[in-house]
Parts: structure tokens; C-alpha cells; sequence
């Protein structure tokens, strides 16, 4: 992992992105790379080959672009200032996604492990309730859903 | 009353549509003449014009220039509107 | 990420090392990938340049490797156990390692990300209180100091 | 009285040490003359020959053959013995 910035630029380490090309994951742990940093974490969401025993041929993922992006950018660095991160990053994929491939990435860094932990753990779940992206699940007959949880709430909540 | 019904010279609300809601209204974009009126207003004439819409967008956003709004906020042809539903990314 | 072996494998899937070269962290992640497993976590313990506000100029590990090596394994197979993983893999670095390079690589697999996250973190505090291996820490000065914590209780405990 | 007053002719144990422990004995490898006895005789030899390294002796474990081992352990001249002080990796 290689240093990058000094001190005193944690807030702009990281970025934020939508990509539908596959995420260079290595790329995004290198991304929060930085000599301050002890604790590095990197979540790869994959797409699975079953989802409850039902066999997925691919999923799809929609966006509201513009409005994924800025959210995204937000959270990252809301993540950055609870967690007292070095560093965050994260990458979301849009478009046809291969069971095997990754769907999102998030990478933390921070002085130790245990916040590195706590933010990635935390950004996932922000990035699923709160990110305009939507998926959709592809069985092996054709069939595609898109998935719009009746338990989530009306989005917005969170501007 | 609908707010397109005392437009003289009707222009055309344009509002972006995503994944499910896309599939439930035949497309990427709902086009609908307007003069003026709010989000709620928007909100039933797209209803009134996709059926099959109506359970979704009530649990739907609308957002304006990738800025979420409620029910009051004005809504004026040209404006960027889109409707978002419930998430399920990541 | 690839799918690697059939669900049958399991137990067996990832692997536990100790080296002496640097530790390729991509691999590391590769290793957990099936597609069975939606969530994936690689944590990447890396060598700080100041610890305490003190400046590091390098880390030195030292292992009783074949109980160490017998220890990381042991451990990996528990955590893939307790928290129903995919899969698990762990890389222990021993010898010089400079500011920024990986110490230690982490990689847990699961159908979910909880399990994954959940894995990786009791697998990094069981091999920070289990794994017979040592950290010195030298300053700029050239003095070396190992750490053997005086909190910590004599090694063993679990054999 | 140790193990290897009544030997008459002493074998030697050798114990592999590390990390702050082979400083303060000076050396990766401890040898001893041993006929036999248990960890605790090894522990008091230790102890007598580099009294610098007793307190983190006494925070340290045996292990035989990569498996720890009780303080009533016996110890054969030719084990693979290791002393393991508490540990800081990761």
C-alpha cells in the first residue's frame, strides 16, 4: 500500500464512483493507502449464483446517476468524519453484473483496526438504504425483477 | 383540476424514470403537458396516466436537480424531475 | 472474483501463511471468492510510520512459524466454523517490514456480509492474542524494541 | 538439586528462544547439559544462567513439538523445545 498526501488532506483521501466496467478492487484498497493508516478494510459485495436457493443468471443495477454519486460522495465522507478515518473510498458497479463479479466496493482506513471495521460495516449499510440505485435479479427462465423493498422507507429521508 | 388544464399554451414536464417504475410506465421518461403546479400535483396526474404506477410512486421521492423535494415544492416545465423508489443497491 | 470448488469444499477453502516477501493483498482476496459468497472482507494490517506519535522507520516480525503456521490454520478453520463462512484465508508477514507495507492479510467469504465482517474481526483480535509472533518496533534512532505485552497472558491458554 | 547433578553423562536440551527473549540471552538457541526432568527444572536452569530474562520467563510458555505444554511436562534431551513469551503480532 503506498503513501499517498500528507496529514493534513485526510478529509479528501478516497473517492466516490459509479463504474460499468468491473471495479479494479485493488485499486480502491490502494486508494485509502497512507502511512497514517494501520487498519485497512476492503468489503466486496459479489454477485451470488443463488439468492434463498433461486438460481440468479445476472443481476442489473439502475441509478440516478447525478444523485447516486453525490450520495455516495456524501456518506463517504460523513463516514470519514464519524470514524476519524485516513482515508474512504467506495465504488459502485451499474449496469449487467455476472454472478462472480463485484457489485460495490468499500475501502476504510483509519489509525486502527477497529474503526476501520466499524465504518465500512456502517457505510455498507448507508449505502444500501440511502443510494438511488436500484438492482434487479435475472433467473434462468428470463425473468427479471426489480427489487423495491416494501420495508424500505420512501427515500429522501436523508437529502 | 388539473394544473395542465387552464395552460393556454401547454409546455411539456419532462420527469426521469428508474428500474421498476420505468418497466411499470413503458419507459425511461414520463412526458406530460404542464403550465405549473406542485410535486403532489405531478404526482396524480402521473398516477391517473399509469395504473399499474400508482402502488410504487406512492412510495416513491421525486427529486429536482438531484435534490430530493416534498409534496408542496413547485415544479415548473424544464425543470430536471426525476422519481425515485425504494432502493435496494449494494 | 473467480468461483473456486464446489460447495461441497468449504471447509477447505482459503489457505494460512507466514512469508517473508511482501504479502500480494489482491490474492489474498481472490483466494475467499466463490459464488456462493455475496459478502467478501480483506482487512490489511499495515505498518504505520509513527505509533503514539513516536516515528517508526521499520517493523520487524519474528514467529515460531511451525506453531505459528499450525495456529493461523487452527484459527482460520474456526472462524470459517463460527461464523458459517465461504471461506477464510490469513498471510502473516515476518521479518523487516517498512512504513506502508501490508503486516497482515485477512479474508473472510460469506453468503452475507455480517458473517464476513463479523469473521474478519474476531479473526484479527484471535490472532493478535493466539499466533506465537513477535513485533519490534524500531525508532530512528536504531533502537529495536519487541513487544511483549505485560497485559497480555502467558501464551498457551489455547493450545 | 537439578536434573543434571545426578547425570552421568549429560545430553543437551536445546531450547529455541525469540524475539525479546533471544536478546536477553543473547541467542536464538538455549543449550543445556539435561539428563531429565520437567518444565519447571528447565524453567529454574533458565532462570539461573540469564536471570535478565527471568521476569519475561515467568510470562512465558513451553511448547514441545509445536504443542504447549504444563509446567509438570517432562523434557527429554533431543525435544524440540521452544520458549514462547506473550505475543504481539498481527
Amino acid at each position: 500500500m503506498s503513501s499517498t498526501g500528507s496529514p493534513g488532506t485526510h478529509e479528501a483521501l478516497g473517492h466516490a464512483a459509479c463504474r460499468r466496467e468491473p471495479i479494479d478492487t485493488a485499486a480502491v484498497l490502494r486508494a485509502v493507502g497512507h502511512v497514517a493508516a494501520g487498519g485497512n478494510v476492503l468489503f466486496v459485495g459479489t454477485a451470488r449464483g443463488t439468492t434463498d436457493g433461486v438460481a440468479t443468471s445476472l443481476l442489473e443495477y439502475d441509478a440516478h446517476e447525478p444523485l447516486a454519486l453525490a450520495t455516495l460522495d456524501d456518506l463517504r465522507r460523513d463516514a470519514i468524519a464519524r470514524f476519524d478515518l485516513v482515508a474512504c473510498a467506495v465504488v459502485h458497479r451499474l449496469g449487467i453484473v455476472p454472478p462472480g463479479e463485484a457489485c460495490v466496493a468499500v475501502a476504510t482506513s483509519a489509525p486502527h483496526r477497529a474503526a476501520a471495521f466499524a465504518a465500512a460495516e456502517w457505510l455498507m449499510a448507508a449505502i444500501k438504504r440511502d443510494v438511488p440505485i436500484w438492482k434487479a435479479e435475472e433467473r434462468p427462465d428470463g425473468r427479471r425483477a426489480w427489487l423495491h423493498p416494501e420495508s424500505a422507507p420512501r427515500p429522501g429521508g436523508r437529502p | 383540476m388539473h394544473p395542465s388544464d387552464h395552460a393556454h399554451r401547454a409546455a411539456t414536464l419532462r420527469i426521469a424514470v428508474f428500474a421498476g417504475m420505468a418497466d411499470l410506465v413503458g419507459g425511461r421518461t414520463i412526458e406530460m403537458p404542464w403550465s405549473s403546479g406542485t410535486v403532489a400535483d405531478a404526482r396524480g396526474l402521473v398516477a391517473e396516466r399509469h395504473p399499474a404506477a400508482a402502488a410504487l410512486l406512492a412510495r416513491s421521492a421525486f427529486a429536482i436537480d438531484s435534490r430530493y423535494v416534498g409534496d408542496d415544492e413547485p415544479l415548473a416545465a424544464g425543470d430536471d424531475v426525476a422519481i425515485i423508489p425504494p432502493v435496494s443497491g449494494g
